[in-house]
């Protein structure tokens, strides 16, 4: 087991180096850089001085060939675990992305967890009685949220609260507690924001988990081992709990790696539309404004955390299906 | 057994002689929502084709004294309450002077009758066949006659012409791209399946980078390279491209995995034995099996393309206006301005609901026939 | 002695749309304590499907449209297992407690994520109030009853950790945890290769001596059949159609369904010889031949009878009884 | 009088009395409507790092300022200078700091943080470029201090505009040298640069400096001493950048009330416009223009009372225009742009009116681009030429230039039997498309097809430098002072050339592409003129030769002009006091900086 | 009959463990660990053993769908040259497969669900361009004849056929090239009492027909004891005992042989006591040390812990590989 994840962490060396010239790649393909963006912006405002530019380009070494920006980054990264600076911003990255990635991964983990246990007890009752109302009803009501585009969805909710009850439903934060520090109320105030965009994101996976439960259920429940729990006297509700559903959420266990770049990419969307302070809003402003390192840390390190993801959920895979750690050794 | 023959119905004979393509078509049919949605997308895929005899107007006619039109009824029932032809009133706008917001109002006393395959404006179907009919449409050519079933945009233009014309792109972008990752999956996947070993590896590895790579910034940085203001067919073709980049590893995933069921099944191995060339069994022993398993998979991942496409043009990495797609008219609606005022411009958002939809069930449907001899 | 278990024409049938498709036609048999009952048939001839009837575990879909199948508990009445309402606490009780069952396949039969003790835990409590320990240690002790070597170890594995005979044998601790009057098998051996098979039929003999069960052994294996079954109940198609003890069955076969399996056998039949097969193949439960439901394939025509009337049941000897025209 | 918020302070003993924080002459304000009261926060919101000049505007610690004296009339005011003084050939300029005026951080303010500024903080070993408002010509001014608060800024060649461009330009003319000099090379050593730049949490020295600097920006630093009326207290990156009240600032008003009222400004982080107008329709804004959109007014209006507030309408100065490039690679079409007959066929064709209708709401005013009523060279037929819509005539002029044939659509040809195609190119913050759509279809009324190229605003620049540009869509913009941005009559402001080859030609940069004017081509005359105005010794000097330009100009269209005047919507709450409607908003005045923000206040 | 169709010498088939890239290797499969025996010309060969001890190895092996590891395989052509089948490549692999076919366990699986009957016998008269066209169909119906199946039923898929005659199907296109050895891995144990029949009386008429030459792996020793010239058996990747069948049967020589002979219940034995063998079925994994089948062999000694026994010639016939061969019983 052990020797199980030194391997695998011994591999995440090369993926990661990978990742990153991907990563790398994918913001410098855009024509121009920051101070394109800069000048640009500069203009609209009418204090637009090329020296300026000229000076900034030289200080930031646009000027280097690609693999150069490339290796210092990397270099500063592994040396001092320094992430890079934000130009937009001028702070270094580090100190402008932690709190965004720890609200992103919150809010995703949130939506991970309410998406199952929404999806999960539907998925199974639905497979317990296939073909009844209920399940044509959650079937179709998920494949709907499924087909909603997020933005679209985010918007008329966040009208309709609007509306209704003059709400206001975007944000993760009321305005007193935006710049507050942690408390209790906080987050509280933090968990009565996030219904909305646990609906818009969670509308969108629950479907696909709903009926993957149902499909892996009903496979489960075709198996001898069903009818021989049953055999044994244990009442209905036991054998299902305790058998299909348990066999049937391991392959669940092996989403929750690849299904954080999704949540992530989903939210990008829902975020910019609720105005939440995640990483996808950032990520895009900083996508379009050029803000290279900015942008390329984000990118990595949610890489990093899919990743790590998939590693988690290799492992919990390993610990709750004794069948794969056979398959191991 | 001679006696067990001749006793044989037709229909008996039918099944034994039905191909594997034959038979899913017989257990798609029992999926109903399925068979629904085939009817759909069909529908759809027809009206994008022949968008301009289907639309009312061309989708870039302005009409300037019909702004921000709400949706025009179809009236049966004329002003005094008689049955009557079909027929819809003339809207009047005119402006709030606090607000400035457009009010239309119908004006019973002034009707143009609904009529099929009315006359219209010389138009240019594909941009060379000239018609002069229209599908649908008012009779009395007239200024103020007007039949905006979905209402208007903010330049007047009909949003259910719109709508058709937008299913050109949106229908078409998940095809294309859909065709682009099945191009590029089902050669690196298959390649990867069949020879093994570094290929595999090389393959795989790549996939898993990609795959944890989040989609939005893949896109948007692709997106942001493509140079902007090219001909919107070429802007067309990259974003498809862009789309496909991503779709291309879960469909190698599947191929691979077909590829890697199938090298160990025993007709695999029956037809090596039967003296087939490497190339004879992948063509012809080893792709038909898995072609429909794949057709399925296609079927489903359209949707994804669709909505990427949308959630694309918001992000305004996507088409352009003039360009129209449904991402693009989507975009034109997200405000609350559209949503409070002119909640009909989010109509295009109800055709993207529907087809995914469809395209989903389709896809469900498929998968479920694509294995015709597997339990019913 | 009174009979442990009695069925009486039992029928069961799967609705399909507005007809049903009569699975099980008519099939009567019974076991004494400390008896077994083999049951042999080819594939499809409703050999399990009689036998997780006594479960009441009928699969869904399926119905019994008739019959009764009479359990006899240790004390009071005898109970009809087909009137208890289905899953309910009644059944269940009997389940695993009185009756209980070894399926076909052993590894498909242990769950995947649980461990060997656990499973065998779960089944007794179930039964009886007992603290998990309790509970464990009786696990340990039941596998060691079957012949685990180190049971302690076994109790902590997984099914896949264990090889077929040694998941067979989990399976038959399982099903005697709470000491069951009745034990139905169900093709217990077929995924095992010979020597292993040799293993648990020794085995299951022993406990049924140790126990004095009733015993359902079904399986198209006639010589296995032969060598454990006090009596017989050859199936074709749903039906019972030939039944008596072992000896007279087998060795002199009443019916020429039975007659024509076991010339088929390559066991039974001498080194080279050419094989009596049957023409023609098992018809499909909804293409079921008039009148007898083997006279197609059948070699020893008795008359036209046979194409329009349903043989009843005949008294060949004592306890001998076959489905037959031939016989009247 | 003083804010109850500072008097706590007084009382406490932290903060002197207000009358020695207050210079000796404050500068008064006289409030709109009405004296205010102290306190609350004025609410707003921004889009993060690039919008910092959203609420910088609020408050720029500007030596002088605008006003607006009419409706379209302004003025230029000494604000933290207490007066100035300019000689008559406008090469000297003097000022005269107020005495007594204090750094938010009560240091006084002296003529050596003026100097500090100019050579330490700008400059060529400077970490910030020299100014070119302190060229002219091609020397740089001399700036030198006569006593602690009066200095000099001198200019060999003259400077007429001098003045006009420093109520306008980044250019500060002090830094805080008490605080600043702690970051700068010439006064501490490399150790002490490097321990203050990790203290910033930034790569370099340099970061601590310029637009963005961490150290030297206002809205970065809570503890940069400035002299605006708030100084930040929480700094971006935060969901909340919050500014409060500078206890120094040094106006007062009509009633000696120590300026601001408002204790607190905070600005609230929003990723979608979407999400800002949902604030608005709640009463979660108290003003604000920026990102507030005209396509919007019916949805502001709507909402007024559910958020009790009121959308007050300014107009911009700016008109949407396209730009005919004259010089486009396409010689046909440049052959055919040269022609006035058909640029003004291009004008005449379009129906203003409609547009103002659909795209502005009815708020706009048609109208040719040229400096706005009020401005000192205002050309009224400028203004109106050209601007009426005459299918006919357009008809006319067109044929006039033998552009009869027509291809199977209806279009007309070109001279060499193409299809006579205009491809507008767009930058997508600047332009409604749906304006662009209309004139799409209007100029397909007279035969014209055109086809529209939406870019990124980058890369509009960089077509424009590339002169890949057919015909621009830009506004006409800072058109009140016409000659400080007289670069769109002279086609040398790129983006709003006329001639891009020609323009090129005349800034001599080098480019490949830049090419002489014909002979004898108006343009020649509006370059000198310019050259002379822009070197006049007096303001009245140079203005009379910029209305000169102008006639240049009405003789033929070289542009087209849409509409002006666009409305610039405030969101304004019921709570807010003093704030005035109908003003003129323009980047040259300074936006919402044209009001004295200070005297805003929140009624209770 | 003196020089033998097939001949194995000391084959060996290790499957190395790949555990993925970075991890340590383990010790490799050793499937089939170094077996030796020919097959006769015209007679029907029997290998025999429990699961997973090297059969279906075995016979890839020998039909060339896998390559050894060590060892030698020759096949005798029909002009008398000897094929090292071990190391073929390519076209003449494919030759190979004219003189040797496989008929396969899986009689669903083993035919391509998307192609008809008369495509899949066609396929090798293609291949091997045997046959095209109309005499190609002609020479499926008459396959197809041959093996007791309605020509007429050649345009239906297999999906219409039952297992027997799907196997059926299996065995036409095996015969299709005419070839000399047929290797059946288990043809009939997914088949029903009364379809097994069938297809073993087929072997046997086929045999008769064409002078077939078979090579049959089955655990089933009552279908060898049937249709069996010889016999071999194998345990954990080795042979152990090999003899007529009629000796076999008889006498066996190999404690193992003689457990799995008492395994098989026949209406005559049964009054011969099982014999249950203890311990646990080592796996190929990790086969003992010594003589593979000792932990489980009630006869063990020293010797046998330590040493593998050599595969020796009986003098009473047969060949046995074991250090304490049980008595000989005329
Ligand atoms: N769920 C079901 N739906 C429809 N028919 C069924 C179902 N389960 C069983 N049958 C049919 O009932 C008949 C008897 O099945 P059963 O499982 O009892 O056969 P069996 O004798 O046990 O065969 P085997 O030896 O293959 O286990 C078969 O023809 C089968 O096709
Ligand atoms: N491709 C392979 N890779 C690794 N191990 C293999 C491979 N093929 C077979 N083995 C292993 O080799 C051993 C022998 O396998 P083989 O299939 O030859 O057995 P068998 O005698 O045919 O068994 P059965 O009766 O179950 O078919 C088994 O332990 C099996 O797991
Ligand atoms: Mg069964
Ligand atoms: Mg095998």
């Amino acid at each position: 087991m052990t020797g199980y994840i030194v391997r695998r962490i011994l591999w995440f060396i090369p993926t990661l180096l990978a990742v990153s010239l991907v990563s790398f790649a994918i913001i410098q393909l855009p024509p121009g850089d920051y101070l394109t963006v800069l000048e640009s912006q500069m203009g609209a405002e009418g204090d637009y001085n090329p020296e300026v530019v000229a000076r900034l380009r030289e200080r930031f070494g646009f000027d280097q060939p690609f693999m150069v920006q490339y290796g210092k980054w990397m270099w500063a990264m592994l040396a001092h675990g320094d992430l890079g600076y934000s130009f937009e911003w001028r702070v270094p990255v580090s100190s402008l992305i932690g709190e965004y990635l720890a609200l992103t991964v919150i809010v995703t983990a949130a939506t991970l967890i309410a998406t199952w246990l929404i999806a999960l007890p539907i998925g199974i009752y639905s497979a317990v009685r296939p073909y009844s109302i209920f399940d044509y009803i959650a079937t179709i009501l998920g494949f709907i949220g499924k087909a909603t585009p997020n933005f679209l969805l985010a918007l008329v909710l966040m009208w309709w609260a609007f509306d209704t009850f003059g709400a206001d439903v975007s944000g993760l934060f009321s305005p007193e507690y935006a710049n507050a520090p942690w408390s209790w109320a906080k987050v509280r105030d933090l968990i009565a924001h996030m219904w909305l965009p646990l609906i818009v994101l969670g509308t969108s996976g629950a479907a696909s988990l709903i009926r993957q439960m149902r499909a892996n259920v009903l496979d489960e429940l075709q198996k001898p081992y069903v009818e021989a729990a049953r055999a044994q006297g244990l009442p209905e509700w036991k054998v299902i709990l305790r058998y299909p559903v348990r066999v049937a959420l391991n392959p669940f266990l092996s989403t929750i790696g690849s299904s954080i770049p999704e949540l992530f990419s989903g939210a990008v969307t829902t975020a910019i539309v609720l105005n939440l302070p995640m990483a996808g809003p950032m990520l895009l402003r900083a996508l379009v404004s050029q803000d290279m390192y900015l942008a390329g840390s984000f990118i990595f390190l949610l890489s990093v955390f899919t990743l790590i993801g998939t590693l988690i959920s290799d492992i919990l895979l390993t610990l709750v299906d004794p069948r794969i750690r056979f398959e191991e050794s | 057994m001679s006696n067990a023959l001749s006793h044989e119905s037709a229909a008996l004979k039918a099944y034994a002689e039905a191909s594997g393509w034959r038979l899913g078509w017989a257990k798609f049919r029992r999926h109903k929502l399925a068979v629904v949605s085939l009817y759909i997308v069909g529908l759809l895929y027809l009206l994008a084709i022949f968008a301009e005899f289907f639309s009312p107007y061309d989708y870039s006619d302005i009409n300037r004294r019909h702004v921000l039109a709400p949706p025009q009824a179809v009236y049966v029932v004329d002003a005094s309450g008689q049955f009557t032809w079909p027929h819809v009133r003339a809207l009047k706008g005119q402006r709030d002077p606090v607000t400035r917001r457009l009010n239309y109002i119908e004006d019973p006393e002034n009707t143009f009758p609904v009529r099929l395959f009315a006359p219209s404006k010389p138009y240019k179907m594909w941009g060379f066949i000239p018609l002069e009919t229209r599908f649908i449409g008012v009779s009395t050519p007239n200024r103020q006659a007007s039949i905006f079933l979905l209402g208007t945009d903010s330049l007047g233009r009909d949003v259910l012409s719109r709508i058709f014309h937008g299913a050109r792109i949106s229908l078409s972008i998940g095809l294309v791209g859909v065709a682009l990752s099945f191009v590029i999956g089902i050669i690196l996947g298959g390649m990867s399946g069949y020879f093994g070993g570094w290929v595999d590896t090389i393959v795989q590895r790549t996939i898993d980078l990609l795959q944890s790579l989040p989609t939005i910034p893949l896109w948007m940085g692709l997106a942001a390279a493509v140079p902007p203001g090219q001909d919107p067919l070429v802007t067309y073709f990259m974003i498809t491209v862009i789309l496909s980049i991503i779709g291309w590893t879960g469909i190698a995933r599947v191929v691979r995995g077909r590829f890697l069921a199938l090298r160990e099944e025993d007709f695999v191995l029956a037809a090596r034995f039967s003296g087939a060339s490497e190339m004879r069994i992948i063509l012809r022993h080893m792709v038909p099996s898995f072609a429909s398993h794949i057709i399925a998979s296609l079927t489903l991942s359209i949707p994804e393309m669709i909505l990427a496409e949308t959630a694309l043009s918001f992000l305004g990495l996507g088409l352009q206006p003039p360009a129209v797609s449904w991402g693009v008219l989507l975009k034109d609606a997200q405000s609350l301005q559209v949503i409070s005022q002119a909640p009909w411009l989010l109509v295009p958002g109800l055709a993207v609901v529907i087809t995914v939809l469809a395209f989903n069930f389709l896809g469900d449907g498929l998968r479920d026939a694509s294995d015709p001899y597997g339990k019913v | 002695m009174k009979d442990l278990i009695r069925v009486d024409e039992l029928s069961i049938g799967f609705g399909l749309k507005n007809w049903v498709i009569p699975a099980v036609e008519g099939v009567s048999f019974s076991v004494k304590p400390g008896e077994t009952l083999g049951i042999v048939g080819e594939s499809g001839s409703g050999k399990s499907l009689s036998a997780r009837a006594i479960l009441g575990l009928v699969p869904p879909g399926g119905l019994i449209t008739s019959g009764s199948i009479s359990y006899q508990p240790e004390s009071g009445d005898a109970v009809d297992i087909t009137s208890l309402p289905k899953n309910g606490r009644a059944i269940r009780k009997l389940r695993g407690a009185e009756i209980a069952m070894i399926f076909q396949e052993p590894m498909a039969s242990l769950s995947p994520v649980h461990t060997i003790g656990n499973q065998i835990v779960t089944t007794l409590r179930q039964h009886a109030d007992l603290s998990a320990a309790a509970a464990l240690s009786r696990a340990i002790e039941l596998l060691d009853q079957v012949g685990m070597a180190s049971p302690a170890i076994i109790a902590g594995q997984y099914a896949h950790q264990l090889s077929g005979g040694m998941r067979q044998r989990a399976m038959i601790a399982m099903a005697l945890s709470c000491s069951p009057r009745l034990l139905v098998c169900d093709e217990p051996t077929t995924a095992l290769d010979a020597t292993t098979e040799a293993q648990v039929v020794e085995l299951l003999m022993k406990l049924q001596q140790d126990f004095n069960m009733g015993m359902i052994f079904i399986s198209h294996n006639i010589g296995l059949v032969s060598e454990i079954a006090d009596r017989v109940m050859v199936m074709y198609l749903g039906q019972s159609i030939e039944s008596g003890a072992t000896e007279h069955v087998l060795k002199s076969p009443a019916h020429p369904y039975t007659r024509a399996l076991l010339n088929a056998l390559p066991a039974f039949a001498e080194a080279g010889a050419e094989l009596a097969t049957l023409q023609g193949a098992v018809p499909d439960l909804t293409a079921r031949p008039t009148g007898c439901s083997f006279h197609p394939r059948c070699a020893e025509f008795a008359g036209p009878q046979c194409e329009t009337e349903r043989p009843a049941i005949q008294v060949v000897t004592n306890q001998h009884l076959a489905r037959c025209h031939l016989h009247e | 009088e003083e804010a109850p918020m500072l008097a706590e302070r007084v009382a406490a003993g932290t903060l002197p009395n207000v009358d020695e924080r207050l210079p000796k002459t404050p500068r008064v304000v006289t409030p709109y409507d009405e004296i205010g009261v102290y306190g609350g926060t004025w609410r707003r919101a921004f889009t993060g790092a690039s919008d910092d000049r959203g609420p910088q505007k609020l408050m720029e610690p500007r030596i002088v300022r605008f006003v607006q004296t009419g409706p379209e009339t302004f003025d230029i005011e000494p604000a933290w200078a207490s007066s100035y003084e300019t000689n008559e050939t406008s090469t000297e300029f003097t000022f005269h700091i107020r005495e007594g005026l204090k750094w938010s951080d009560g240091h006084p303010v002296t003529t050596e943080d003026v100097m500090f500024y100019f050579e330490d903080v700008v400059g060529d070993d400077n970490p910030w470029p020299w100014p070119s408002l302190m060229e002219q010509g091609d020397s740089r001014a001399v700036i030198s201090a006569a006593d602690d608060l009066t200095f000099t800024v001198t200019f060999e060649q003259p400077s007429p505009l001098f003045i006009t461009r420093l109520g306008r330009e980044y250019v500060w003319m002090a830094s805080p040298k008490h605080y600043l000099s702690q970051f700068h090379p010439s006064y501490v050593s490399t150790d002490e640069l490097a321990a203050a730049a990790s203290a910033f949490n930034v790569e370099g020295w340099q970061d601590l400096w310029g637009r963005r600097g961490k150290a030297q920006s206002f809205w970065l630093n809570p503890d940069v001493p400035t002299l605006s009326a708030w100084t930040v207290k929480t700094p971006p990156p935060s969901e909340q950048v919050i500014f409060e009240r500078n206890p120094y600032y040094y106006a007062v008003d009509t009633e000696g009330n120590q300026l601001p009222y408002i204790d607190q400004i905070s600005h609230d982080l929003f990723q979608d416009v979407e999400t800002l107008n949902l604030w608005v329709a709640q009463g979660r804004i108290d003003l604000q223009q920026r990102h507030m959109r005209v396509g919007n007014f019916p949805f502001f209006k709507e909402n007024e009372s559910s958020g009790s507030y009121e959308v007050v309408v300014w107009n911009g100065l700016e008109v949407d225009t396209l730009w005919p490039n004259q010089t486009t690679s396409d010689t046909v079409m440049a052959e055919l742009f040269q022609q006035a007959d058909f640029r003004e066929a291009l004008n005449v064709a379009i129906d203003r009116d409609t547009i103002n209708e659909i795209v502005f709401a009815g708020l706009a005013t048609p109208m040719q681009a040229g400096p706005p009523k009020g401005s000192a060279i205002f050309n009224e037929e400028l203004v109106g030429k050209w601007a009426g819509y005459d299918v006919d005539r357009a008809n006319e002029l067109l044929d006039g230039l033998g552009l009869t044939a027509r291809d199977d659509d209806g279009f007309r040809l070109r001279p060499d039997g193409d299809t006579l195609e205009i491809v507008i190119t767009t930058a997508l913050f600047a332009s409604d498309i749906n304006m662009l759509e209309l004139i799409n279809e209007f100029w397909s009324d007279v035969g014209i097809k055109t086809s529209l190229d939406v870019v990124e605003r980058t890369l509009y620049l960089d077509r424009v430098n590339a002169n890949e540009i057919m015909m621009g869509h830009w506004p006409m913009g800072r058109a009140a002072f016409f000659l400080i941005d007289a670069g769109s009559y002279a086609a040398t402001l790129m983006d709003n050339s006329w001639a891009n080859a020609w323009g090129e030609y005349q800034l001599d940069r080098g480019k490949s592409f830049a090419v002489a004017p014909p002979k004898d081509h108006m343009i020649y005359d509006v370059w000198s003129t310019l050259d002379a105005a822009l070197t006049a010794g007096t303001q009245e000097e140079a203005i009379a030769l910029g209305a000169d330009i102008l006639a240049m100009h009405a003789k033929a269209p070289n542009w087209v002009g849409v509409v002006g005047a666009a409305p610039n919507l405030f969101i304004r709450s019921n709570r807010m006091g003093n704030f005035p409607a109908g003003f003129i908003r323009d980047d040259i005045t300074r936006d919402i900086g044209i009001i004295p923000t200070e005297q805003l206040y929140i009624k209770k | 009959m003196n020089e033998p169709l097939l001949t194995l010498t000391n084959v060996e088939k290790h499957f190395p463990q790949s555990n993925g890239f970075l991890k340590p290797a383990a010790a490799p499969v050793r499937a089939v660990n170094g077996i030796s025996f020919s097959i006769a010309e015209g007679e029907t060969t029997a290998l025999v053993g429990e699961s997973g001890c090297g059969k279906s190895t075995a016979a890839k092996l020998i039909t060339s769908a896998i390559t050894p590891s060590a060892g030698k395989i020759t096949l005798r052509t029909r002009d008398g040259n000897i094929l090292d089948v071990g190391s073929l490549r390519g076209r003449a692999r494919k030759a190979l497969w004219r003189d040797v076919q496989l008929i396969f366990q899986d009689p669903f699986s083993s035919l391509n669900p998307r192609m008809t009957v008369k495509q899949i016998i066609a396929e090798p008269l293609r291949n091997f361009d045997i046959a095209h066209g109309q005499e190609a169909t002609d020479l499926v119906a008459d396959l197809m004849d041959r093996v007791g199946l309605q020509p007429g039923t050649m345009s239906r898929y297999p999906h219409a056929f039952s297992g027997g005659q799907r196997q059926r199907i299996g065995i036409a296109r095996a015969l299709a090239v005419k070839p000399r050895l047929v290797v059946g891995d288990e043809p009939v144990s997914a088949l029903d009492v009364s379809v097994a029949a069938q297809i073993l009386n087929l072997f046997q008429s086929l045999k008769k027909d064409l002078g077939l030459t078979y090579l049959l792996i089955t655990h089933d020793l009552s279908v060898v004891r049937h249709s069996a010239d010889r016999v071999a058996v194998m345990y954990l990747g080795n042979i152990v005992e090999e003899n007529t069948t009629a000796a076999l049967f008889k006498s066996p020589r190999h404690p193992y042989t003689q457990a799995l002979l008492s395994a098989v219940p026949s209406q005559d034995n049964q009054d011969k006591p099982r014999i249950v063998l203890t311990g646990e079925v080592a796996s190929a994994r990790n086969i003992p040390t010594g003589c593979p089948f000792h932990p489980r062999c009630a006869y063990a000694t020293d010797v046998c812990r330590l040493t593998a026994p050599t595969f020796e010639q009986l003098p009473t016939g047969g060949r046995v590989a074991c250090h304490t061969p049980l008595e000989f019983m005329p």
